[in-house]
């Protein structure tokens, strides 16, 4: 079991969150009419062995979506940040 | 085998007398007996049967290695199968049985396959029974048989009558083990005044040192350490408890046996409890298991761990043998062996090294002990107990060299080496380093947060052990001191434990894996035949994949390959262990959730009332709902049917609290929905309502609901009572991430309001007179919102319909729910006010051709569903891009249409379309999706999805329920069965 | 209700369901720690910089559950009007307030929720929101033998099943 | 090659079993093939085995890093059934169904195929209903498939929890009698000694880190033992397909996700067929051995770990006592896990790639096991023939865009809902 650090509530048990997949995935503007880039969005994954950028929502805590830094090859969590908090959420999470 | 108890010693209370009971004799024990010192102690050294060969087995072990003895225990409701009788305390009064022999332990029947053995080899199975003929029928004939004869135990089908319960905890640091090494972890670190959770699988604290003789001077430390770690408020110590599994970020299973060791759970007590333990470090101190060695016999009832013998002696005082044979390839069976020969046995010790230290040598020698270096025992003789081996010189590769002596004896004691207790490590982390001089796996000492010790981290001395612990609980506090014999396995082992003739053969079936009844040979032919990867030796021959998961044979399976292949052990390889470490109850995990607490249920807050009313209820995800009100004696069908009707000529009310809904806030809702929606929102006005379709990001149909506005930022949203969730959570996740510039907050507002539909022409009567509010055609038209009173709760009436009917939602705060719907129910009876269920709704649904789940089933699109008119062309939304995908525009996709059924059988939801003179083959050209009869029309009607359907009104079709062996024809119509116009909604 | 009852430790614990008065969400944006501050002022309170100390004052709870929101208990009902920089919910009826009190307390919620309830790691003042049974709820702890939990209102009879369930198994 | 019959075991029996040959061969690596096969599991063996016997083409090699079949092959829960309802599926898994019913004459392995039947529960009258759908596509396609009600249910698997206690009460069930079991591990082999039988080419301990590249075209791979070359590179790597198609510029629509399975103590025969639960993920069934085999669900988020966590330990074994409440007693003995291909629309990919030279087989979620046949039938047939077989036809990779996902759940673009 995964135990995921919430900014807001703490460090909290896999079991208070749900998964929401790749965070790294931009989400194309709304005026954007390429069905590519959409098909890109939705369906796209670069699916990585080792180091991910994954969506988590404390959806029976706060609420918040976050982003967590984990890896899939050894499930070891090296960050965690509010969703809204991260300006540009492909790239800021990089470090 | 003659073992007895002995008058005096071991660690039992001999001032209490239980007795226990195996199929059917009784047998005299003490409190701090096991069902396997209690037999042992009685003389009953048969207990079980082999799985395949049914070769009679007893006892090997006294720990949860032990492979052969495995028993039923207790009976009727609390029967459990595949019980180890050297994990089971004792208990007065205690009931167990053999199993897996027909039709008795002594004489069993399946022993015959002992004499076909040569032809169950490795890979028998799948070399065989392929039949004659073509298909499964001739396998499936002999797996009937097999599958018998296969298995162990028994399972009763009788419900539990205990009770679980799962504990959540945390700590700073969990320690498993209570020997030497654990329990000086636990000193430290509990002096240090870090929260310690500390773990013994036996009811007493100790470990290692329990097999000491009584009175050993580590008795004193031992009962010193225990009182000042009970004085440890920080220190939590669960005995009885099985760390079971060692999970990702520190996370750790363990079963507490908390009420296992009495006939039955004291009141209020449960029978285990499931603590599920996240930690911050972990410190394992799971000692060691001693390995047997491989020989022709060596599964025969009499031939037993070295370690194991001693533990019965020092611990239960039975004394296993008098005339002993100990076989050993290291210096720890010579403690075992000069505690038996005090002990009044005859001791021959043949020990594979040709040099032992000079200590032992001589001690043995002290001990009138027959010393015999640099031999082995190449067959243990006997049936049902051992008679004698047969003793042969041999090399360094553990093959004879010459002829050998007989030595008549009632017991052998092995040690083959031992292999640390690397089970939860390996869990977590996968593959241990292999150390040669010890012929072991390893853990690294350290590594992630968790530190091993003790013998598990191949400790070379009680001091050693005590050392790690207590560096590893952090060094707090005096070095705990003892001295110990000196008798460490690891210090001049001899790594060979296979002794076979000169040509590698052995005289006699000889066990690599004792509970699977794979033998030496078995992994023999794995070799020839090619399996020769660890994972297809284990999976060819089922080698320690048996219940004890190998904890007996791993290692002998994997030397034997290796030295086939000609190979150093670790390049064949290790398996990694998987959880548990010892099998589980399934009760245990369960805890509480199973039954009506399986999952939580969902009430609406008038839910009390439809029960008072006789409502039968239906599962809607997590909800319960009312199905339908039966009058007395009525069906399913006759109560729809007339609360359907009685709804188009009277007036309704139905619960639809389970609606989801959403409050949405800020000041850039409008601009928020408009992207959530296909619709456009920006123009609704306030006190406005509007049905809205929503996408999912790949354009397929989401949900469906109206939204109110309720005032300059503030929106009421509602889904269907299915996608609530899941509509909440895409919002929130768009607005915390892609749409962060929009200032809007969703909050889940379906527990603050209950809802009511009423329906049908006398719904304005009704409500004007409850609310006394003006509700006419002209105030508050359809999709409107007033605020009205009703019973003095201040609530929200939506006018809007589903039924089609004039009709209305009234929102209700949630605590008042039932008071309304009482108040109408009271006021209602003058204009013959019936509730309905949502059976009746969704006839009435049908009936006006809306779309429900059975049609928003995650495939349709809006084109599909005929609400292509709902979609705005003016702005981008969610889905809007996709859903134009060139497959989803194909005009020949199945869309929504009515079925009127011909004839006066209705249609099955689910039945497939055919053209009415087309093959019935394949997909169909689409299929029924609801149904109903329609009271209103007098007719079987559907909704269903045809093949270009909307163009094919008129036309008539088959519709073939294949299951029910029915074929109906039906004429395509449009959806909108019932007054299309609207002009009873809108009236 | 009132519940008693042991938990199978035998500690004793009384599950009541108590009058929650009001409750209100408040919301906000960019400029949330302000506005909310100002209302909370009102109520002689403040704006918790932390998710996990409950700010009480008299009659009045308030809790911060998430940056931008806010949740207030209190005996009246609160007059604050929804602005384009806050938005007021009411949430009174969506919650249903429920106390367990007594040694056990801690121990039961031990067994249906995955926290620890040592004093340390969860101090007489704070709160946190949580699972009970898969359902969200927030748990106060105003004592060290006292806890209060707001429950989703249609969960409630299912949760205090499980929770007498527990009390029931172990009497 | 020892030729399998109840005789050859008489003979080496009575020759103490000491004469018995390899089941397939151990070749070093040559330098060029005409198809590599990348992924010696099931799939991989399948496609060899009939590229070699239906195609005749023989110069083929099974490339493996590990150990033949040790992937998901010999981590699941051992179920086949073709009970699909989806146009491409529907006929695909019927077509593997019809190869498993003659797989061990045709292989002379016993693969021990069971066909004990499976029930899929109904707890409520909205599932009865999508089950009378699928079962009415099954059984107009040809395909059995039966629709009891909960009194018949009752009678054929009275062990079930019917009682007023149940939280979700069940309705009925879909039944397809031919599907059951077999025996994984058997699979693999049989497959290999098949495909060695016809010469081709198994490699074990053989990496792929790269491929061998002509201008944009594939011909062949960087392997640990060095470089192979091949008219054809054919992927069928479940669990990695990601990884390795990634290596040739590729990004699919697939997540690698674990998957858990789990078995009990063994017992006396108790559960005589594969039982579905409709309330919540989970199944169960019993294995040859005794030992009471369960899944659940995934774990629900991005792994390559063959290790799964407590929260789905504790699902699966809630929804057993919860199907089934003698099962408390019972012990769980081992749980482990296999890392799935998780696809976009729960169906798998199968098909020629857009890069040259490469061929791709995954994407299998956790449907690959029932699946083995006919995916190494249709699979070498598209490559033999550079066209999909039309049971295949539907699996591309580009019905993403457009719009034809073949979606047997409903659930949508999210992996872990599969």
């Amino acid at each position: 079991m995964l135990r995921i650090h919430c900014p807001v509530c703490g460090l909290r048990d896999e079991t208070e969150f749900t998964y929401g997949g790749d965070a790294t995935m931009r989400r194309p503007d709304m005026t954007e009419s390429d069905p590519k880039a959409w098909v890109d969005y939705v369906f796209i994954r670069d699916n990585p062995r080792g180091p991910h950028k994954e969506y988590w929502h404390h959806v029976t805590g706060c609420r918040q979506w976050l982003i967590v830094k984990r890896d899939t090859l050894t499930h070891e969590i090296s960050g965690s940040y509010l969703a809204r908090e991260v300006a540009d959420l492909a790239d800021e999470v990089a470090a | 085998m003659t073992a007895r108890r002995l008058p005096s010693g071991g660690r039992i209370d001999r001032s209490r007398t239980i007795r226990v009971q195996f199929d059917g004799r009784s047998f005299v024990a003490h409190p701090g007996d096991t069902l396997a010192s209690a037999l042992l102690a009685g003389g009953q050294t048969l207990l079980a049967r082999s799985f395949k060969y049914h070769r009679p087995r007893g006892l090997m072990a006294a720990g949860v290695e032990e492979p052969h003895a495995l028993v039923h225990l207790r009976d009727g409701n609390r029967h459990e199968p595949n019980a180890q009788a050297t994990m089971v305390e004792a208990f007065d009064g205690l009931k167990s049985t053999s199993q897996n022999a027909w039709p008795s332990l002594q004489f069993d029947v399946g022993a015959v396959n002992g004499l076909m053995s040569r032809f169950f080899g490795a890979g028998f199975y799948y070399k065989t029974f392929i039949g004659p003929l073509k298909g499964t029928g001739f396998w499936m004939f002999w797996e009937r048989l097999i599958r018998r004869a296969a298995g162990m135990g028994r399972a009763t089908t009788l419900d539990d009558p205990d009770h679980y319960e799962k504990i959540n905890a945390f700590c700073d640091v969990l320690i498993a083990g209570t020997g030497p090494a654990g329990l000086a972890a636990a000193l430290a670190a509990g002096r240090k005044g870090e929260n310690v959770i500390l773990v013994e699988q036996d009811h007493v604290l100790g470990g290692s040192l329990l097999n000491e003789q009584a009175g050993a001077p580590s008795d004193t430390w031992l009962s010193h350490a225990e009182a000042e770690l009970r004085d440890l408020p920080n220190v939590r110590i669960l005995s009885r408890t099985t760390a079971f599994g060692a999970y990702d970020t520190e996370v750790f299973g363990l079963v507490e046996r908390f009420q296992d060791h009495v006939r039955a759970p004291e009141a209020g007590k449960p029978r285990q409890r499931y603590w599920l333990v996240r930690t911050k470090r972990a410190i394992l101190a799971t000692g060691a298991i001693e390995r047997p060695m491989v020989f022709a016999g060596n599964d025969v009832p009499g031939v037993m761990l070295a370690s194991a013998v001693r533990k019965y002696l020092n611990r239960y005082a039975v004394l296993a043998g008098k005339n002993v044979v100990v076989a050993t390839n290291n210096d720890s069976a010579y403690t075992p062996a000069l505690e038996l020969a005090k002990a009044g046995a005859k001791v021959v010790i043949c020990d594979l090294r040709r040099n032992i230290p000079a200590g032992l040598a001589d001690s043995v020698k002290k001990a009138a002990i027959d010393l015999r270096l640099g031999q082995a025992v190449l067959k243990a003789e006997g049936g049902k107990s051992v008679r004698g081996t047969y003793i042969v010189p041999v090399d360094s590769n553990g093959r004879a060299t010459a002829k050998g002596t007989r030595v008549i004896c009632d017991l052998v004691a092995v040690s083959g080496g031992w292999a640390p207790a690397l089970h939860l490590w390996s869990q977590r982390f996968g593959k241990p380093q292999y150390h040669a001089s010890l012929d072991a796996f390893l853990p690294p000492a350290e590594k992630g947060a968790f530190l091993c010790v003790g013998s598990l981290a191949g400790a070379a001395s009680l001091q050693e052990a005590l050392s790690q612990g207590h560096a590893a609980g952090g060094s707090i506090g005096r070095e705990p001191s003892l001295s110990g014999p000196d008798d460490f396995w690891g210090r001049d082992l001899m790594p060979v434990t296979v002794i076979t003739k000169a040509d590698g053969s052995t005289p006699g079936k000889a066990f690599v894996d004792f509970q699977h009844d794979v033998k030496l040979a078995d992994v023999d032919q794995a070799y020839l035949e090619g399996y020769v990867s660890v994972e297809h030796l284990k999976r060819y021959t089922t080698s320690g994949m048996a219940a004890d998961q190998g904890k007996t044979s791993n290692l002998n399976a994997l030397a034997r390959m290796a030295t086939l292949r000609g190979m150093e052990i670790p390049s064949v390889g290790t398996t990694t262990f998987r959880p548990p470490y010892t099998p589980v109850a399934i009760g245990a995990i369960v805890g509480h959730d199973h039954g009506l607490y399986f999952r939580p249920t969902r009430l609406s807050t008038i839910h009390d009332w439809h029960k008072e009313n006789a409502a039968e209820m239906i599962e809607a995800g997590a909800w319960l709902r009312p199905w339908y009100y039966p009058a007395k004696g009525e069906n399913i069908r006759g109560a729809y049917i007339r609360e359907a009707a009685h709804v188009r000529e009277h007036v309704g009310i139905v619960d639809v609290s389970t609606l989801g809904k959403i409050a949405a806030q800020g000041p850039d809702t409008a601009e928020f929905l408009n992207r959530m929606y296909a619709n456009g929102f920006k123009t609704l006005e306030i006190g406005r309502l509007r049905y809205g379709v929503m996408l999912r990001e790949d354009g397929f149909i989401m949900d469906d609901g109206a939204t109110a506005r309720l005032g300059q930022n503030d929106y009421f949203m509602s889904t269907t009572t299915a996608n609530a969730a899941k509509v909440l959570a895409m919002a929130e996740h768009l607005l915390q991430t892609a749409w962060r510039d929009l200032k809007v907050h969703v909050t889940t507002v379906t527990d603050q309001w209950a809802a009511i539909a009423i329906a049908g022409p006398k719904s304005r009567d009704l409500l004007t007179a409850v609310t006394k509010a003006d509700l006419s055609k002209e105030t508050l038209p359809n999709n409107h919102l007033a605020y009205v009173l009703v019973a003095d709760v201040p609530c929200r009436l939506h006018r809007m319909s589903y039924s089609g009917e004039l009709a209305y939602e009234l929102y209700i705060p949630a605590k008042s729910g039932r008071k309304v719907w009482e108040a109408l129910v009271a006021a209602g009876a003058p204009f013959n006010l019936k509730p309905y269920g949502t059976e009746a709704m969704g006839a009435l649904r049908i009936e006006k051709g809306h779309v429900a789940g059975a049609e928003i089933e995650g495939r349709t699109t809006m084109k599909d569903l005929g609400l292509e008119a709902f979609a705005s062309s003016k702005k981008p939304f969610v889905g809007s891009v996709l859903r134009k995908r060139p497959v989803l525009e194909d005009p020949k996709r199945p869309s929504l249409v009515g079925l009127e059924i011909i004839g006066n059988t209705g249609a099955k939801a689910g039945s497939l379309l055919f053209s009415l003179n087309g093959p019935t083959k394949g997909h169909g050209e689409g299929w029924v999706s609801s149904t109903t009869y329609s009271p209103a029309l007098k007719k079987n009607i559907a909704l269903a999805l045809l093949a270009r359907g909307p163009a094919r009104i008129g036309e008539t079709i088959q519709v073939v329920d294949f299951l029910g062996s029915q074929t109906l024809q039906a004429k395509v119509v449009s959806h909108h069965f019932f007054d299309p116009e609207g002009h009873r909604q809108n009236g | 209700m009132p519940a008693h009852g042991v938990t199978s430790d035998g500690a004793a614990v009384v599950i009541n369901e108590t009058n929650l008065g009001f409750l209100t969400q408040l919301a906000g944006w960019a400029r949330f720690s302000e506005v909310a501050d100002a209302a909370l002022r009102a109520q002689s309170l403040s704006l918790s910089e932390n998710f996990r100390v409950t700010v009480r004052r008299g009659m009045v709870t308030a809790w911060r559950i998430a940056p931008d929101r806010v949740l207030i208990r209190s005996d009246v009902k609160l007059s604050l009007e929804s602005s384009d920089d806050l938005a007021v919910l009411d949430l009174s009826e969506a919650r249903v307030c429920l106390t367990l009190e007594g040694a056990g307390a801690a121990g039961l919620l031990s067994r249906v929720i995955a926290l620890d309830f040592s004093e340390a790691a969860f101090p007489v003042g704070t709160f946190a929101q949580t699972a009970l049974h898969h359902v969200g709820v927030l748990v106060d702890r105003p004592g060290r033998d006292q806890f209060t939990i707001l429950i989703p209102t249609t969960w409630t009879t299912s949760l205090i099943g499980l929770l007498t369930d527990h009390l029931a198994r172990a009497a | 090659m020892n030729h399998y019959s109840a005789l050859s075991i008489l003979r080496h029996g009575l020759t103490g079993n000491r004469h018995w040959s390899r089941a397939w061969r151990d070749p070093a690596p040559k330098p060029s093939y005409d198809v590599v096969i990348v992924g010696g599991g099931g799939h991989g063996l399948a496609t060899a085995y009939y590229l070699a016997k239906e195609h005749g083409i023989r110069n083929v090699a099974v490339l493996e890093k590990g150990w033949l079949g040790g992937g998901n092959t010999g981590r699941n829960t051992t179920i086949v059934r073709s009970n699909y309802m989806m146009p491409g599926n529907t006929m695909f898994y019927e077509r593997s169904m019809q190869l498993w019913e003659n797989l061990s004459q045709d292989l002379n392995y016993n693969v021990m195929i069971s066909q004990r039947g499976q029930y899929n529960l109904c707890h409520s009258p909205a599932q009865m209903d999508a089950a009378r759908r699928r079962g009415n596509i099954m059984r107009a396609n040809g395909i059995d498939a039966e629709l009891f009600d909960r009194a018949e249910v009752m009678r054929r698997i009275p062990y079930l929890d019917y009682s007023e206690n149940a939280r979700f009460p069940i309705h009925g069930a879909i039944y397809q009698g031919r599907a059951g079991t077999a025996r994984h591990d058997a699979v693999a082999w049989g497959y290999a000694r098949g495909a060695d039988k016809h010469g081709v080419d198994l490699i074990q301990q053989c990496e792929v880190v790269g491929y061998i590249w002509d201008k944009d075209r594939i011909v062949g791979v960087e392997t640990t033992r060095g470089p192979i070359r091949a008219k054809k590179v054919a992927l069928a790597v479940a669990g990695h397909t990601g990884h390795l198609a990634g290596k040739a510029g590729l990004r699919l629509p697939v997540e690698t996700h674990v998957l858990q399975a789990f078995v009990t103590e063994p017992l006396k025969p108790m559960v005589d067929s594969v039982i579905s639960f409709g309330a919540a993920h989970f199944y169960i069934s019993q294995s040859d051995k005794g030992g009471l085999v369960l899944g659940g669900d995934l774990d629900g988020f991005n792994s390559y770990a063959q290790r799964g966590g407590l929260p789905i330990v504790e699902h699966t074994l809630h929804s057993a006592k919860a199907l089934m409440p003698s099962l408390s007693r019972l012990r769980l003995l081992r749980h482990w896990a296999g890392v799935m291909d998780m696809s976009m629309d729960g169906s798998p990919i199968i098909g020629k790639m857009p890069v040259e030279g490469l061929w791709l087989n995954g994407g299998w979620c956790y449907g690959g096991f029932k699946a083995t046949p006919a995916s190494g039938y249709c699979f070498a047939w598209t490559i033999a023939k550079d066209e999909p077989h039309p049971d295949n036809a539907e699996f591309t990779l580009e019905r993403f865009e457009r719009g034809c996902q073949i979606d047997e759940k409903g659930a949508g673009p999210q992996p872990n809902a599969h």
